[in-house]
């Protein structure tokens, strides 16, 4: 795999520097703040886990999510300022949905296609992601669109002042569209507080890196659109945070877009509808799950003592409680009524 | 009351929009220092400054995506595609985004931005400078599609498209720029979308039409007078939503209709006016629904002599409306 | 002789073509190594190699103005997209580029490709997994417009569409992938393009559609036969160029018709051929033309009672059949 | 303009070069070739200013064409195999498409859109060549389209083992389009013989290189698609002579694509249509035409003793002949005939 020896070299690197710096206290991440990530992977993980469990059970009948992705969408979005800032999220962004504000209830309810779902009334397969309270915004199949509008709702809080900052991901096969290089291009252009994030998990459904770009890292294309381009382990949740904090401040300053590349892993198959092992094999498989962010994570914190005097099993209690109410409470929400289905193709005025 | 070029109007509706509607911003290839390449934005930048006025790099696809982004946050684009031949590359973004946010989210985002786009033949413009693309996006739900052929009608038009909640393709018509001229009131009067307009009264035989056709229609309708045939035009002004009322009530009256369009015939818009004819006006149809449209070649040629060959001028349509009376 | 899915048929064809013809490539998103998401094909790439079935990066534009290059230079390329609501990026490429070299040229350059792409709802594949594009491209002059709805039809019209000298596009029909089964004769035999079919004689009323809804027209035919209502079922097989031969000669004999398709009413690709009947067949028909269609929503929605509300379904065609017999 | 300072730079070494090195011979370039190099530039110039004072005449309703970018197209495509390498031009193309063996009077029927037009048979506007004879590809007018169209014959070039190369040009505005970024991807991918020639002019139509993109040079972002970016001064005929004979050889060899950016000028509007004194300075305009690849090209050639003996005269005069037998030639040749106008929307079975 194309990404197999970037994603090493940045995880040793991350390591030495640990060795060195405790690591909460100099990124200026408190004890609450360290759970609330560590809450924040675990939770996403659950959900997602039980996403599928009900795909199999028959009782839903399409999963598509981001098992692998999870510590990256965390640390990276950690430091955005909720209900201000924007995401523009992709099919994966299960994780970065929770992080701004998104409940598991919700999540549930688009995964269930009920009625009350925030991302699209049942409308959409589950896996688009939407919530206008939030500033996450709606978002479609098409790959890479998102891109521009990220970059348009940039624009405009340039011109409105507004300071905020909108983010972006998207896949490493993604990034080949033609609409991530026009995006890029316009961001580097006017300097826009936005940061698109790649989460290179090394397959686009089946077509591994090395037949989706010549080169290894996406992020070697900033360059060319004179932004920095960042690589991350996206296994490692703090390494994510510090390149998530600095590609904010960076944005929030005025001092332009950041392209940040996440080396992540993808612990399921593409979706429900894939078969990996027709195109991976066992040794390939195995060597993502060394790459699976949670473990690490719990155990950083574990060694760190922050999970300790039980609370790892806490945790572990309530997070089954908050999927096991998202679960049934959304399922036995109401269906969406076809009386409603040629509503909200324009605006309807107030009566 | 002032009289206008419709290019004119349109400039002066657009600055005036921007004052009036300080989150509106114009974007698209050349707009700025330049003023467009047909000076339908003349001006503005100096106005309103490069923050409000923006000269984008020469990519479709990003002028209407970030027009989504910049509408969902807040302002109020207004894109230009230099020419609609070009429109192409944003298919994606207009079909794929722009018309379906507000359905997929279940109304929770809307997108308010006003695509303008030059088009047209009968100008030299060839294959890819000559284009009606009206049909790709009329049948799109989601969008709505103005083409006006007035400078009164495109001053009303323009300002309901950039005050709509909603996406608006809005076509002008290349020839119809510095040739038509109008009178055009002060006011801040709107037209709305989605309201067809008789422009003359008859009896025997309805024209529908829009944009540079209207004009052509209305030269046919005079052609055949003097014959006695007296025809009824309707210049369609918006296509989405499509006003079936006023060219139903039309047609039951005069039971015969020629629905006049440049594009290329199979599949182009007028095809879906004469299905609505064929399906809610059958009682009253005393005669085929005619179809007088551009051949279906993939494009205008270059040549003036090819040109002419493929351009709908007031004789082809005279010629059809002589036939149809005939019937 | 052999029965076949309609997937089967497809996947058989492709390797034989390859077989055959030696300058014949396929491309797309996953076609190699998994063999398409759909396993469309599958086995090509194992038996071919990566030179001849190549799994392309994420990117339509390229698949398409790519495989238009390489036809230039002597290939046959198949290119393959993943579903046809990823077929926009590609857009310009297929309609300015595709579709106008051979008259832009002068007839010096042809574009020999066939563009297959899986469409359609029924499959809880939502807005973006379940469109019908067909109307988009049936407008282009230059291109040709293929639906098949049988395992032997897609297997003949396969074969003239890949071996046609002129860009073909080739919608499948993901419901009836796995859904349809009949006899596919070993013989090298083809399906002419441009050649529709009546798959039911009949003589009250007459009923054309395509893909799936060619299925769902002849259940609905069987509905009414009880009631005496005799219907004459056409699969146009062909959208562009149309067969209006056939179909003017059916509407000659019933005098009604009921033109069905999935895709969004307004301006879908019904409208034209309701629009050929109201121009072409207007002394011979006894009752308005109607159209059985999807809403016009920007979408089929996911929820499976939304998706039944668009769905149109052999009972909403059977209704519409009932209420012409009785006009 | 921002690409000011680069072109003076790249001019600067070009001249020091020279200075060690006679030009011709290390280049590998026999006198008899230098002579119809220059004949290949002067006859474009002149056939160019030819159009532009039709146009003024009112005898040709439009002109779109290539003058200060001769110099970059004869020195970059001097080196390729006529009737088998491919050519896929764009507007600007003039000069390559007459060193590929295209005729004066062929660009002027295409200027006149007579009916034996080989580009179009007078079905395109003027700049729009093509000629199956000579592997020019057909052009449209949307710009980048043609990018995936040298990559695709390239790829059929590798597939079919023809040891073909194929080249193409587009304008730095164009460069931002997303074909573009699809087309260089999937060359880098599979390693194609083409070479993608960025010719940067510093405007696209009205807006300057600064509005376009961020970065100095187009050829940067090459080493985002493993691919050697090759900056060049368009100005001088023999760099560009070298940088096209080096990317040809390693096309050839199979060693994969090229992107060459040439730094040229663009002495006209940007086409009969367009008044650049609206948008650009008088110093910016006479800056310009310091850029001129024509005198400077004479200048070489008369120091190195080749155009000498009155071969100058000569050839002026030669042009001028050749100029005016296309202009009159053409203008005398049958338009369109109308009934063909419907013909070759589908191939024609023969009768
Ligand atoms: C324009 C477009 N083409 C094809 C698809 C089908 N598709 C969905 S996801 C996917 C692969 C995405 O790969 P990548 O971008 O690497 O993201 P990942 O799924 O690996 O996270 C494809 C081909 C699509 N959604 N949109
Ligand atoms: C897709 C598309 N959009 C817009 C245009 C209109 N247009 C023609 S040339 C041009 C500018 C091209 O600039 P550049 O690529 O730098 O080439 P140059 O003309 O400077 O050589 C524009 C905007 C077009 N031809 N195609
Ligand atoms: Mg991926
Ligand atoms: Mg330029």
């Amino acid at each position: 795999m194309a990404t197999t020896g970037t994603r090493a070299a940045a995880a040793k690197g991350a390591a030495a520097r640990r060795a060195d710096l405790p690591f909460g206290p100099e990124l200026g991440l408190r004890r609450d703040q360290l759970i609330e990530m560590y809450r924040l992977i675990a939770t996403t993980r659950a959900l997602d886990e039980r996403m599928w469990v009900l795909n199999r059970a028959g009782k839903v009948p399409f999963v598509i999510s981001g098992q692998g992705h999870e510590g990256a969408q965390v640390g990276l979005f950690f430091d955005l300022r909720r209900g201000h800032d924007w995401l523009v999220p992709y099919y994966r962004s299960v994780a970065a949905c929770l992080t701004l504000g998104m409940t598991p209830r919700e999540i549930m309810l688009a995964q269930f296609a009920r009625a009350d779902d925030p991302s699209s009334g049942g409308r959409q397969m589950p896996g688009h992601y939407g919530s206008a309270a939030r500033n996450i915004m709606s978002q479609s199949s098409p790959v890479a669109t998102q891109v521009l509008h990220a970059v348009g709702i940039a624009l405009a809080a340039k011109i409105r002042r507004t300071d905020q900052v909108a983010v972006t991901e998207l896949g490493e096969g993604a990034s080949n569209q033609g609409d991530f290089h026009e995006g890029l291009n316009f961001a580097g252009i006017h300097r826009l507080p936005v940061i698109i994030v790649v989460e290179n998990n090394g397959y686009a459904i089946s077509v591994p890196a090395s037949l989706e770009t010549a080169v290894e890292d996406i992020a070697s294309r900033a360059a060319g659109y004179a932004m920095p381009g960042v690589i991350v382990d996206g296994a490692d949740v703090l390494a994510c945070y510090r390149a998530g904090r600095e590609a904010i401040a960076r944005a929030r300053r005025g001092d332009g877009p950041t392209l940040i590349e996440a080396k992540v892993t993808r612990l399921t198959a593409h979706s429900s509808d894939d078969q990996q092992t027709k195109y991976r094999t066992a040794a390939d498989l195995a060597e993502g799950r060394q790459h699976d962010p949670l473990p690490r994570f719990r155990g950083e914190l574990r060694d760190a003592g922050v999970l300790d005097g039980g609370l790892e099993e806490r945790l572990a209690a309530e997070i089954k409680t908050v999927v096991d109410d998202a679960t049934d409470w959304a399922e036995s929400q109401p269906e969406p009524d076809p009386a409603t289905a040629e509503r909200y193709v324009y605006h309807e005025p107030e009566a | 009351m002032a009289v206008r070029t419709l290019l004119e109007s349109i400039r002066e509706t657009l600055a005036e929009e921007m004052r009036r509607d300080p989150t509106m911003i114009v974007l698209g290839e050349d707009v700025g220092r330049k003023g467009g390449v047909f000076l339908t934005t003349d001006g503005l930048w100096a106005e309103f400054g490069e923050d409000r006025v923006i000269d984008t790099p020469l990519t479709e696809s990003l002028i209407v995506g970030a027009s989504i982004g910049a509408a969902v946050n807040g302002l109020r684009p207004v894109p230009e595609i230099q020419f609609a031949d070009f429109i192409f590359p944003a298919f994606n973004q207009i079909v794929s985004e722009a018309a379906r946010l507000r359905y997929r989210s279940n109304n929770a985002f809307g997108c308010p931005i006003t695509i303008r786009a030059p088009y047209g033949g009968g100008v030299h413009g060839a294959l890819y400078h000559s284009q009606s693309v009206e049909a790709y996006f009329t049948h799109v739900p989601g969008l709505k599609v103005v083409v006006p052929s007035t400078p009164y009608d495109a001053r009303g038009l323009l300002r309901s498209a950039i005050r709509d909640p909603d996406p608006v393709l809005f076509f002008e018509h290349k020839k119809l720029y510095r040739s038509v001229r109008g009178e055009v009131p002060d006011t801040d009067y709107v037209v709305p979308l989605g309201r067809a307009q008789v422009t003359r009264p008859g009896d025997h035989v309805t024209v529908i039409a829009y944009g540079l056709m209207a004009h052509y229609s209305l030269e046919a309708a005079e052609l055949v007078a003097g014959e006695g045939i007296s025809v009824e035009v309707i210049d369609l002004r918006t296509l989405r939503p499509l006003d079936t009322e006023t060219i139903l009530g039309s047609v039951k009256k005069t039971g015969k209709c020629v629905i006049v369009y440049e594009d290329n015939r199979f599949g182009g818009y007028g095809a879906e006016v004469a299905a609505v004819l064929a399906e809610e006006a059958f009682d009253y149809l005393d005669g085929p629904v005619v179809r007088v449209a551009g051949p279906d070649v993939p494009g205008v040629p270059y040549s003036h002599t090819l040109e002419d060959w493929f351009m709908v001028d007031p004789d082809k349509i005279a010629a059809a409306v002589r036939r149809l009376a005939a019937y």
